[in-house]
């Protein structure tokens, strides 16, 4: 019954496994955001010679938790100048795409989990733009001017980082000669090497593109407290606040699966089980972005912006034209 | 509903284009510019599901990226740029908005008796435009083997659309 | 993996749809003051027209992919007649400082 | 060119090492015997000669004495406003009996202005707890003094 | 019935719950658990520690929708590019010199915008 | 035009407003963005403080900036008129709170220059010695905090741990960590306590090999590099007419230090460099704190091998001290510039009018010509590079 990506007709205990996958990967997603912050303040505590949270349960296990509950039980502020219809949906908008991204990321070789869409990757691409509209409405609404220019920052940043982020995936889909992540994790099983290897500059515009993408140091320009306060989310208190974050460790989640889906083989590799190496690469991916976040500084706006289109864009096109020249040459 | 199939399909299509509907009529009816930006974006993301619907995923997700994505978020930008708060007066019953009215209604009546008087084809059974491939790769096939020269045009109308929309948007040195 | 089979959705509804959609999308063009509005009610004309084309790749006498691939020069060629239009939109506000069609119907600025 | 390797180099290396944080309400920090902390006071030493009360730069002491029959003058009330002392350690500096001295006690936190005005008794309790938490601080001459009265 | 729609059905069940954990947290329990407790100070603005002044709602440099242009442009193109590469095996030369013209042209475009300086930020 | 204003009217802008827009429109009819003034501070992460920084822009540029002070004004100078001489030495501990050991010593100097007063030998070293490693301590946390402003949070916890050492150090001889009351007019208060001269010693190796961590962690960061080049950049002769000192002026170049152009206490005894900048611009004044901090360590390192083993610490001063009837100034090289205090007296024991001179504030002039024309993000980089102390500005 839960082999329901190839039942046909769908039978209602194939929906039930269906449906229990979802739950399983909302549960997943949660606990991942939920230790990816707890991790996050360990592992920059101990790069800083603190040693993090340690209040909360064993370990400070539980202090993720507990920061849930205290934002739940928060007031919800809705400030008078804001427009109180687009500052509510705000975080909604920004949060379902963030969610519903994780739906094509193939967590291991056979199980319920993964919708197995033919666009997969365009799907990963095309969705997370829509979280922009979030981010933007939510500084627009809150009628601030940290938040303003907080969220119009963060559209043109996540704009512009969409396009090479885009274009790097095409050199793998171009070794694949798929856009479905399943293929993908496939044709890079047949090959022998993870893409990683011969698309190493289009790993690197990736994970740049990524992190920029993902908002997170040195690109997170968008809630530079020491220039805007907290850019878009200036104003969001108590849950709200709290699905703007989710949505960004969702992310950064996703974008780890992303990567590891698309240049580090997936699920694949020896001896452990697939689960277990999907899981390695993404807090690979996740710990580097504490490692970043704990090392640089803010880049600036300007250099920001001309960096995606006069330095990434170029790369991820050259890697792409010579990724083709020799596809075409060699086979 | 008059002898319709409900089949699953069907159930998703009335659905679908319900939201749409009330997308659209949302779209035309509120009256802050920002609001309509949104539900056009709703419009947006209802076509692309019945796009998906109809099989044609690579342009549903295609819908998605430009239309849901990018269209929308250059509007907002517009609207961010321009006046903020714009607003549409209410609905004025002047002879020219009665007359868009009559007509609209007039086409739309027209265009639904001439569905109605049809009978229109149902696609071959078990056809598969595809032809085996999955649908993007089917896409790419078409497009690169039958519709080289549109292609290239397309990349001629991006430059074309780019350089005119940067010449106009930009705003000139002197007024720094 | 191949796609969606046969689709059980009568051409009619599917017409229909567009139809509507199409003619909301005329009444905006023709009745809104905002730019902006005008603009967004064309792609609403425009996405009817879509729809209508991916109709038929899939339900027409000989199913085949023209439809789509024509969706896709049409989604293409909305982006770049928005991105002109929205770039007319800002020079013209910037002389004018309004976003309105009324106010723009001068023959001389 | 790759500069920014090296910084990710030092952090990375910062991991395994020893922490520095003090876990402080479970560990107390170790103050050193100089530590300017709330006053104490003996109230048995002083001579009630004033030159505290006028050394403060922020006059946050107020003292009152009386002459008892031996006509020695005798501390009848001590005051220290905390709201307004600086802990600048003037008043101990000028004493010419140690009876106002500065102990390690720094939690000075409360919910009212009023908790922060100290008194002699609360003075002297503080002195009690500073020698119990430090016998080996005393100086001889304050316990000979504090012994023969 | 195919795996087609039970790819997609599961898509469905991603947007729904997406719909569902937002509302259900912030429209449902929400307003049982926090307290709502308005007051002037608090429904004021944040600007620094001052009363508000001015409207944030100003109009911002036409930059922000230079790189909204660009980037619907080359969106595009990757669109455009996604099914070319994953057909690309099947194709052969042509459809490289196809893409490689349709990318010469929107470096092109990309060049101008870099001479006119669409990319600068200030 | 009239259509311009039938439209403002339409959508609802006030007459009063009207008239503003007008005006606008007519001043520059082809003006594009609107003008917005934008607060930061008091209540804001980046101003080091309670300062308040109002900042008029348009798009992004900042056409004019005002800094507004005074949030943290105490009157320490009135204060100062009520208080006999000694009594002003706690006082002084709060203006520039990071360096309160040097603000400490330059009242102590420049009433003991006016009283011409013989300070003890050991007295001087020890004076030497700690107010080079508050030097350290206060560049320490210049970096930190810089760092912190632009986005990088670790420099900021790395600094406190050398920091605390520092400050633990100054706990043990002193007994405070932060406002120190340590000088006495004439010397100090105590002799350092037994093994405090070993443990600056050990520090010294300590810190030298910290400096170097941070010279790998930030200095050759390229994104560091970026944000700070050529980023508020001015040259001596601007230094100069501003009246900058310290950091602020040795960036452009000029190498000027008071403690070896008008050498005071004892530091004609030691060796060390004036390290300079060559560009004047935000990266040669982080970069400067860092070459600063290695020449307070030579210095700390020769007075620890040149201090003599015992003797008095305090000299002999008069219980109440009288300043002679007259005026006198005296300038150190303090850890933010030149820090003055100038002492008119009538006679009696306490000053008449004191005024002290605050790098700080004085620095703090070149602001708003340093962010003019300058695009907003530049704007934190620029102020955090100012390094401007609240405690001291608004004193």
């Amino acid at each position: 019954m839960w082999d329901w990506q190839n039942a046909s007709p769908l039978t209602g205990l194939n929906f039930v496994a269906m449906v229990v996958g979802a739950v399983v990967v909302l549960a997943i997603g949660l606990g991942v955001v939920t230790y990816t912050i707890y991790a996050e303040r360990k592992v920059i505590g101990w790069m800083q010679g603190r040693i993090g949270p340690n209040r909360v349960g064993p370990f400070g296990l539980l202090q993720s938790i507990a920061d849930i509950v205290k934002l739940l039980i928060k007031e919800d502020v809705v400030p008078e100048r804001a427009d109180r219809v687009l500052f509510l949906l705000a975080p909604v908008i920004a949060f379902i795409p963030s969610f519903m991204v994780l739906a094509v990321i193939p967590f291991s070789a056979r199980h319920p989990f993964t919708a197995n869409l033919a666009v997969g990757a365009l799907y990963y691409i095309a969705l997370s733009a829509i979280t922009i509209h979030g981010v933007m409405l939510g500084g627009w609404a809150s009628n601030n001017k940290y938040a303003l220019i907080g969220g119009m920052r963060s559209a043109a940043q996540m704009l512009s980082y969409e396009v090479p982020l885009g274009l790097s995936l095409v050199g793998v889909i171009l070794m694949a000669g798929s856009l479905n992540l399943n293929d993908i994790v496939e044709a890079q099983a047949r090959s022998g090497w993870w893409y990683i290897v011969p698309q190493f500059l289009g790993f690197c515009v990736f994970l740049v593109a990524a992190t920029a993408e993902l908002n997170r140091t040195p690109f997170d320009l968008p809630e530079a407290e020491s220039e805007l306060v907290a850019g878009y989310h200036v104003e969001y208190t108590g849950f709200r606040f709290a699905f703007f974050m989710l949505t960004e460790y969702l992310y950064l989640f996703a974008m780890g699966g992303l990567m590891a889906t698309l240049f580090l083989g997936g699920w694949t590799g020896p001896w452990l089980p697939g689960w277990l190496w999907f899981a390695i690469k993404v807090f690979a991916f996740i710990f580097f972005q504490f490692w970043l976040r704990a090392t640089m500084p803010r880049i600036r706006v300007d250099q920001l912006m001309s960096f995606s289109w006069k330095v990434l864009l170029p790369l991820a096109l050259l890697n792409l034209v010579v990724t083709a020249v020799l596809k075409a040459f060699l086979s | 509903m008059l002898g319709l199939a409900w089949t699953p399909p069907m159930i998703a299509f009335l659905v679908i284009s319900l939201l749409i509907l009330v997308c659209a009529i949302m779209a035309i009816s509120f009256r802050k510019v920002i609001y309509m930006a949104l539900a056009i974006g709703g419009v947006f993301l209802g076509c692309a599901a019945v796009y998906i619907l109809l099989g044609a995923e690579f342009v549903g997700a295609a819908q998605i990226l430009i239309y849901a994505g990018a269209i929308t978020i250059l509007i907002m930008f517009a609207i961010m740029l321009t006046n903020h708060e714009a607003e549409e007066p209410p609905a004025a019953w002047s002879v020219r908005n009665i007359a868009a009215a009559v007509g609209c209604v007039l086409l739309g009546v027209t265009l639904y008796a001439v569905i109605r008087s049809q009978s229109w084809p149902h696609g071959a059974a078990g056809a598969d435009v595809n032809q085996g491939q999955s649908n993007p790769v089917a896409v790419g096939l078409a497009l690169f083997q039958h519709y080289t020269v549109p292609f290239e045009l397309v990349s001629l109308l991006l430059i074309v659309a780019l350089v005119g929309a940067v010449i106009l948007a930009q705003e000139r040195k002197e007024d720094e | 993996m191949g796609g969606a089979g046969s689709v059980a959705i009568p051409a009619q509804s599917l017409l229909a749809l567009a139809a509507i959609l199409f003619c909301v999308g005329l009444y905006g063009a023709l009745t809104k003051r905002n730019l902006i509005i005008v603009l967004v009610s064309i792609e609403l004309m425009l996405n009817a027209v879509n729809i209508n084309l991916v109709a038929f790749s899939r339900l027409g006498v000989a199913p085949n992919l023209n439809g789509q691939v024509f969706a896709l020069f049409t989604i293409t060629v909305a982006a770049a007649e928005i991105a002109v239009g929205l770039a007319l939109l800002l020079a013209v506000f910037r002389l004018r400082k309004t976003s309105e069609v009324k106010d723009l119907d001068l023959h001389k600025w | 060119m790759f500069g920014f390797l090296k910084g990710l180099g030092v952090t990375l290396s910062q991991l395994p090492r020893k922490k520095v944080t003090l876990q402080y309400p479970d560990v107390m920090p170790e103050w050193p015997e100089r530590f300017r902390g709330v006053h104490r006071f003996i109230p048995e030493l002083c001579i009630v000669c004033n030159q505290c009360a006028r050394i403060c730069p922020t006059s946050c002491i107020s003292l009152s004495g009386t002459r008892d029959e031996n006509k020695k003058l005798r501390i009848d009330t001590y005051d220290i406003n905390f709201d307004i002392c600086i802990l600048c350690d003037l008043c101990t500096e000028v004493c010419p009996t140690e009876s106002i001295l500065m102990s390690d006690t720094f939690e000075l936190a409360s919910y009212s202005r009023d908790d922060l005005y100290l008194d002699m008794h609360w003075l002297y309790e503080n002195e009690l707890r500073y020698e119990r938490a430090h016998p080996d601080r005393v100086a001889p001459a304050q316990l000979e003094k504090a012994g023969e009265a | 019935m195919s795996p087609y729609w039970n790819a997609y059905l599961y898509v469905v069940l991603f947007t729904l719950f997406g719909l569902l954990l937002p509302f259900a947290a912030l429209w449902i329990i929400g307003p049982i658990l926090r307290p709502n407790k308005p007051a002037k100070g608090k429904l004021t603005t944040y600007e620094s520690g001052l009363e508000p002044f001015g409207d944030a709602h100003v109009r911002y440099h036409a930059r922000y929708y230079l790189f909204a242009l660009l980037f619907v442009v080359f969106d595009v193109e990757t669109l455009f590019l996604y099914p070319w590469a994953a057909s690309f095996h099947q194709l052969g030369l042509f459809a490289l010199a196809e893409m490689l013209l349709f990318i010469v042209m929107l470096a092109i475009g990309l060049i101008y915008a870099w001479r006119k300086k669409v990319l600068e930020w200030t | 035009m009239a259509q311009t204003e039938e439209t403002l009217e339409r959508l609802g802008v006030p007459a009063d407003k009207l008239e503003h827009h007008r005006l606008r429109l007519d001043d520059d009819p082809d003006v594009r963005t609107e003008e917005m003034l934008l607060n930061v501070g008091p209540q804001h992460p980046s101003t080091h403080g309670v300062f308040r920084l109002l900042v008029k822009i348009r798009g992004e540029t900042i056409l004019d900036a005002e800094p507004v002070i005074g949030y943290l004004h105490r009157g320490t100078e009135k204060l100062a008129e009520d208080l006999q001489y000694t009594q002003i030495i706690p006082y002084t501990d709060r203006l520039d709170y990071l360096a309160a050991m040097l603000n400490n010593y330059a009242l102590c100097h420049t009433v003991e220059e006016a009283l011409g007063l013989e300070i003890p030998e050991r007295a001087e070293y020890l004076r030497v010695i700690v107010m080079e490693l508050q030097r350290i301590a206060s560049h320490l946390l210049f970096i930190g905090t810089y760092l912190l402003d632009l986005g990088a949070m670790s420099p900021f916890l790395y600094v406190f741990q050398e920091r605390e050492r520092i400050v633990q150090m100054f706990n043990k001889i002193c007994g405070a960590r932060l406002t120190y009351n340590y000088m006495r007019i004439g010397g100090v208060k105590w002799d350092a306590p037994p093994g405090w001269l070993d443990e600056v010693r050990a520090f010294v190796p300590f810190m030298k090999e910290r400096i170097k961590m941070y010279d790998d962690l930030i200095t050759g960061n390229e994104i560091f590099l970026n944000r700070t080049r050529g980023i508020g950049q001015y040259d001596t002769e601007t230094a100069l007419k501003y009246g900058l000192s310290g950091i602020n002026l040795r960036c452009t170049g000029f190498a000027w230090d008071l403690r070896r152009k008008k050498p005071y206490s004892i530091y004609d005894r030691f060796e060390f460099d004036i390290p300079v900048g060559t560009r004047g611009d935000c990266f040669d004044r982080y970069y400067l704190h860092l070459l600063e901090m290695q020449q307070s360590l030579r210095i700390v390192e020769q007075a620890l091998d040149q201090i003599p083993d015992s003797g008095p610490v305090l000299g002999k001063v008069p219980k109440l001290i009288r300043v002679p009837k007259g005026e006198y100034y005296s300038g150190i090289e303090g850890a933010r510039g030149e820090l003055g205090f100038y002492i008119v007296s009538d006679g009696k024991d306490k000053p008449y009018r004191l005024k002290i001179r605050k790098p700080s504030f004085v620095n703090l002039q070149l602001l708003p010509e340093l962010l003019r024309g300058q695009n907003i993000a530049n704007l934190i980089a620029i102020l955090g590079a100012v390094d401007i102390v609240l405690g001291e500005v608004d004193a």
